[in-house]
């Protein structure tokens, strides 16, 4: 069986198929990282944070990075979804999972794929705000780290 | 001439209306040529020109690229995803 | 609301229930690692592991786990569930959850909880082997951190 | 004499046969002494008494700490949770 699942889509499939497919690997260690639309972002009120991806090309920059994370841990199972379109507050746009043997592994791939993903694939962030207001968020190619 | 395809995607779609876009070329106008076309038409696009990233056919190329009749041409912003 | 969802039961929640509490915070980040039980340990095939706690100690040093992982990390909300008794290939023994505004706390403060809860809670470990044989695990109070 | 209660877990809980006994010391006996005599009477419960940590009415106390009546003292062997 395929141990990646990787997909961008208007919605998430359920935390529940998630777990599954990551268990079903019978190893020690999952590691599921899901990025949130945040309530307060510098002082501002979000409502909605809406997602546009370059389907095509951040699908295969995803499957690179799986392939970067698996050639650098024991990777046994790994998910990476990603959700376009409307993103409320407290909902889930991202979940990043690994399944490993044990567990160091898998919080160290989980935040490496995060971390990549925010840095290199080609999905774009709109935030929303209660007074009404909206913004692409602006970044840089910058390889820093990100804080969010 | 060479028809191209555009793609844009978030600020860039919104800045032209629209995320895909046939256009037609002069045969041998590199990437570069098409940024500068395309920033000389619209602020939105010519204030990301600098950090704008080309990809043909879903894969990123060199701004002196050379387009030819039929590519896909993606015009990548620094991503925001997560 | 209280931030910390701490238990020790039979049965762990569902998943679902977990990611609702944590994803109720509104913070931006959702980090939860699982302890599954493994099909292979050092060559020998599993088939189930049973746990025994002192649960009302166990209990009170997951809280001051919690404490301390809120002293060092801006922690918004926090799950540490585990089970007792018998938990088959595959499982989950363990839920670890942290929710932050940002995601690398979120990181860090699972994996020092998951770290020092098999420090220091008093749970313990029986392996259940498919050939029948079964044993404690065999540990010591070496702060060394454990790789599994 | 004073009586206790003892609480096994996990390898000791079936060392002892049991996870809770009430046992009649003589007043004055220390954790150690207690350990000691533990140890001297199960083989299993010897070969662990070096680590063995102590806790009195579920906190952790030093073994030369002296027992009272009604204690409620278990016996701690390094944990393996997780």
């Amino acid at each position: 069986m395929e141990p990646f699942w990787i997909d961008i889509a208007e919605e998430l499939p359920s935390i529940v198929e998630v777990y599954s497919f990551l268990n079903a690997s019978q190893g020690g260690a999952v590691c599921v990282f899901s990025g949130i639309t945040r309530l307060e972002t510098n002082g501002r009120t979000t409502e909605t944070l809406s997602y546009d991806a370059h389907k095509t090309m951040a699908l295969k920059e995803m499957k690179r990075l799986a392939e970067v994370a698996s050639s650098k841990w024991p990777v046994l199972r790994l998910v990476m979804l990603h959700r376009t379109g409307s993103v409320r507050v407290g909902e889930a746009s991202v979940y990043i999972g690994v399944a490993t043997a044990h567990r160091g592994p898998s919080f160290e791939a989980s935040e490496f794929l995060i971390d990549e993903l925010k840095k290199s694939v080609q999905i774009w962030k709109k935030e929303g705000f209660q007074d009404g207001t909206s913004e692409w968020v602006s970044t840089t190619w910058s390889d820093e780290k990100k804080t969010d | 001439m060479i028809i191209v395809t555009l793609r844009f995607f978030a600020v860039l779609r919104e800045a032209f209306g629209a995320g895909i876009v046939e256009v037609e070329l002069d045969a041998g106008t590199t990437g570069a040529e098409l940024i500068e076309l395309l920033a000389a038409n619209n602020d939105d696009f010519s204030a990301l020109q600098s950090v704008v990233r080309l990809a043909v056919n879903d894969e990123y190329v060199e701004l002196g690229t050379i387009l030819a009749d039929k590519d896909d041409i993606s015009f990548i912003t620094p991503v925001s995803g997560g």
